[in-house]
């Protein structure tokens, strides 16, 4: 009997979670970076509780948004250095479930950490706190985006020159669409609005990534490793 | 047909072609100017700054129309592994990057004498602001692969992640500005509804012909190039290169 | 007849800094399109006509004749 | 069986080799030789499907590895100059992640593995800490829990020493005996008896 697909995915998803584990500073560092970039705002533009709070929506999201970008390095790069890529590509399972299992565990350590410490910058920024929930709702449901479309991009740009740079070329504009309704949701919930279509339209990105992006990082994979 | 899908084939048509379609994307441009310029009326409202519309809306709608077939192309490339597609995307990007500046740019020059402002966060200028950026990306990551075929399937995939996101990319934009832009903001897309005169439909379309036959022109003499930097090992480079004078083409 | 004088024309109502800024913008355009795509193919053309030449010539004489051409 | 035929390999624009055609039958072992940058490698992971000849193709039992996909690659086990293993990963979860993205048993005795190859003491060592020739032979250990009939091995030699070479090339020919097929580059000599067939890459 030999090892199922879901077998292999979990065999794959935890594998990662326990490197995360043992090097939890590449795990830290973007968070410490998403922390870093929302506070220098009230800096840049002053500390009136106003003015922050207006800007605290869009802050949050494009800090996100640039935080997430930061880890996709980590997403294939080392496995691709040290052959295990190559492995996974000839696993006798179709290579699209395995990639998801991966960005799957990149989530986890990347967006939903971002999801946990949001309310703390969302105080900092003065952000109503009956916005901090959409806040959280909308990063629930816009970072599994980010990172789907971001590893087409890591694929994409594995053994590349200069591939850092421009894995954020190719990567954020792809990301607007996020940004301009999660932003938008928690604008409008500050300022007391109805949020529901802005979660149905997050919702329908969710799954148009979860269906499109890992068969386009599954080609891309195969085409780097040619 | 199948015969000239041959880079060699293709490479000769392409010669004997671009002369021809040269002089249509001339008489076409020449002709469309004359209606646009010369002979069409002021607009009621805007008087002659709408005239900027017979250049601004063809390079919008070619910008969007070139990264369709950019993907579509990137897409017979590879799944047929069919070179020339590889090379039609290859040679397309620029054109459609340099349209999309023109779009950015006359949208810009546009929107100063209606808005009274170069830059406003329109949705159209702002999706065209984003496709440039899809532009850019697309021809940075073939450019950074040194390795031809690699660098195509690769360009491939993006284009086809791009063209399923242009129109979530369009809408999120449209509403993102109907929320943000109370809706009396004249739009640059008012002057094309269905109410529009014919003396001012006529060189709009012309100059979109225009623009299309220019597209192909264009892409044609760039393919040439593709075909011979690609098939540089194939005899009848060899050959081109040993003559070291163009024999298959007239035009330079 | 739209236009009462060349000068109308020229003036576009007023707006000729935009519609022509517009106009020469495009021209800039679309001249770079062509004038690139044809520079392009002749420097390959060039590269390849070099790269023949330095696969010919004697490994000794190659460096000279390359000067000389 | 394993069938090539008038494969053509380039890389960038250099051709590597052009028209090759041979075939591996069920216990033989295939020699593959030739100088350094003589198309050695990328011979092996056009075998495995991991690169795109530019012409011609590699069929497995008739029938081209493009269409078979996922049911060639269960045949399938390949040993690159990567050798797959994460450094801060003990050597027991590598060989573990290792089968279990090979296919292989869930239930594989993976503490049998590392004792044929002499690391049953580093089992819990992050393999990082290993020294080349115990990533090699880490990775090696992937052919003795995971049963296939095709083997393609890209240098399986380097950095052994000559204890666990000898028992590499006694592997080596159990596996042929048994009807398997070996594809194989070593610049080291090979001490396989059974039926060896030669191709050098670089005429």
């Amino acid at each position: 009997m030999s090892q199922n697909l879901l077998g292999t995915a979990r065999c794959i998803f935890q594998r990662d979670l326990i490197l995360a584990a043992r090097k939890p500073a590449d795990v830290a560092t973007p968070l410490a970076f998403f922390v870093i970039v929302s506070s220098l705002f009230p800096l840049g533009v002053g500390p009136e509780p106003d003015v922050l709070s207006r800007l605290a929506p869009g802050v949050l999201w494009v800090a996100a948004l640039l935080a997430t970008m930061l880890s996709l390095g980590r997403l294939f790069a080392g496995d691709h250095a040290d052959g295990t890529l190559e492995q996974m590509t000839l696993s006798p399972h179709p290579l699209t479930p395995l990639v998801f299992a991966k960005v799957a565990a990149h989530w986890v350590t990347s967006g939903l950490l971002l999801v946990v410490l949001s309310p703390l910058l969302a105080m900092q920024l003065n952000l109503p706190a009956h916005a901090m929930g959409t806040l959280a709702v909308t990063l629930l449901l816009g970072t599994p985006v980010l990172s789907l479309l971001g590893s087409v991009g890591a694929a994409l740009t594995l053994g590349v020159r200069g591939g850092g740079v421009l894995l954020s070329l190719l990567v954020l504009p792809l990301y607007t669409p996020v940004l301009i309704f999660g932003a938008g949701a928690v604008t409008a919930s500050a300022s007391g609005l109805d949020t529901k279509a802005y979660f149905s339209l997050l919702g329908a990105f969710l799954l148009l990534a979860l269906g499109f992006a890992p068969w386009a990082t599954a080609a891309a994979l195969r085409i780097s490793l040619d | 047909m199948y015969k000239y899908a041959s880079p060699k084939n293709f490479y000769a048509l392409a010669g004997r072609l671009i002369p021809w379609l040269g002089t249509i994307t001339l008489l076409l441009f020449v002709f469309g100017l004359y209606l646009g310029l010369y002979v069409a009326p002021p607009d009621y409202q805007q008087g002659d700054s709408y005239r900027i519309m017979f250049i601004h809306v063809p390079a919008a709608w070619m910008s969007m129309f070139i990264y369709v077939m950019m993907a579509g192309a990137g897409l017979v490339g590879l799944v047929w592994n069919i070179k020339l597609a590889d090379m039609l995307a290859t040679a397309s990007a620029p054109i459609g990057a340099s349209l999309t500046l023109m779009a950015l740019v006359t949208g810009s020059l546009w929107g100063k004498p209606t808005w009274g402002t170069y830059w406003v966060w329109d949705a159209r200028l702002t999706s065209e602001l984003l496709l440039f950026f899809l532009y850019m990306g697309f021809m940075a990551l073939q450019a950074a692969i040194d390795d031809p075929r690699r660098s195509a399937r690769a360009g491939a995939v993006l284009a086809l992640v791009g063209v399923v996101d242009i129109p979530i990319i369009h809408f999120s934009v449209v509403w993102w500005n109907t929320l943000h832009q109370p809706a009396s903001i004249g739009s640059l897309g008012r002057i094309v509804s269905p109410t529009i005169y014919p003396s001012m439909l006529h060189p709009l379309l012309i100059m979109s012909i225009a623009f299309f036959v220019f597209y192909f022109t264009v892409v044609l003499i760039r393919m040439r190039g593709e075909i011979l930097a690609r098939e540089r090992h194939t005899g009848w480079v060899t050959q081109i290169v040993r003559s070291g004078m163009e024999t298959q083409g007239k035009f330079p | 007849m739209i236009w009462h004088s060349w000068h109308a024309f020229f003036a576009m109502g007023g707006y000729a800094d935009y519609v022509w800024g517009a106009y020469g913008f495009a021209t800039l355009v679309l001249f770079w399109n062509v004038v690139s795509a044809v520079r392009k193919r002749k420097a390959v053309l060039k590269m390849l006509r070099e790269l023949a030449l330095a696969e010919q010539a004697p490994k000794e004489t190659g460096a000279q004749r390359y000067v000389s051409e | 069986m394993l069938q090539v035929v008038d494969l053509t390999c380039s890389r960038g624009d250099r051709a590597l080799f052009e028209k090759l055609s041979f075939s591996v039958q069920p216990g033989e072992l295939l020699y593959v030789q030739g100088a350094n940058g003589s198309g050695k490698t990328t011979l092996l992971r056009t075998l495995c499907g991991l690169s795109q000849p530019a012409d011609g193709e590699v069929r497995w039992q008739g029938t081209p590895i493009g269409q078979l996909a996922d049911d060639y690659r269960s045949q399938l086990c390949y040993i690159g100059h990567a050798n797959g293993i994460q450094g801060d990963l003990s050597a027991a979860e590598n060989l573990r992640f290792g089968t279990c993205v090979g296919g292989a048993d869930s239930h594989a005795d993976i503490a049998a593995a590392l004792e044929r190859v002499g690391l049953t003491k580093a089992a819990r060592l992050p393999a990082k800490f290993l020294s080349q020739g115990q990533k090699r032979r880490l990775a090696l250990a992937r052919l003795l829990v995971v049963t296939k009939p095709l083997w393609i091995l890209d240098e399986p030699l380097t950095a052994l020493d000559v204890h666990f070479g000898a028992i590499m090339n006694e592997r080596l020919t159990a596996h042929v005996a048994a009807g398997g097929l070996v594809v194989i580059t070593s610049h080291q000599e090979l001490a396989v008896t059974g039926p060896i067939s030669k191709i050098r890459l670089d005429s």
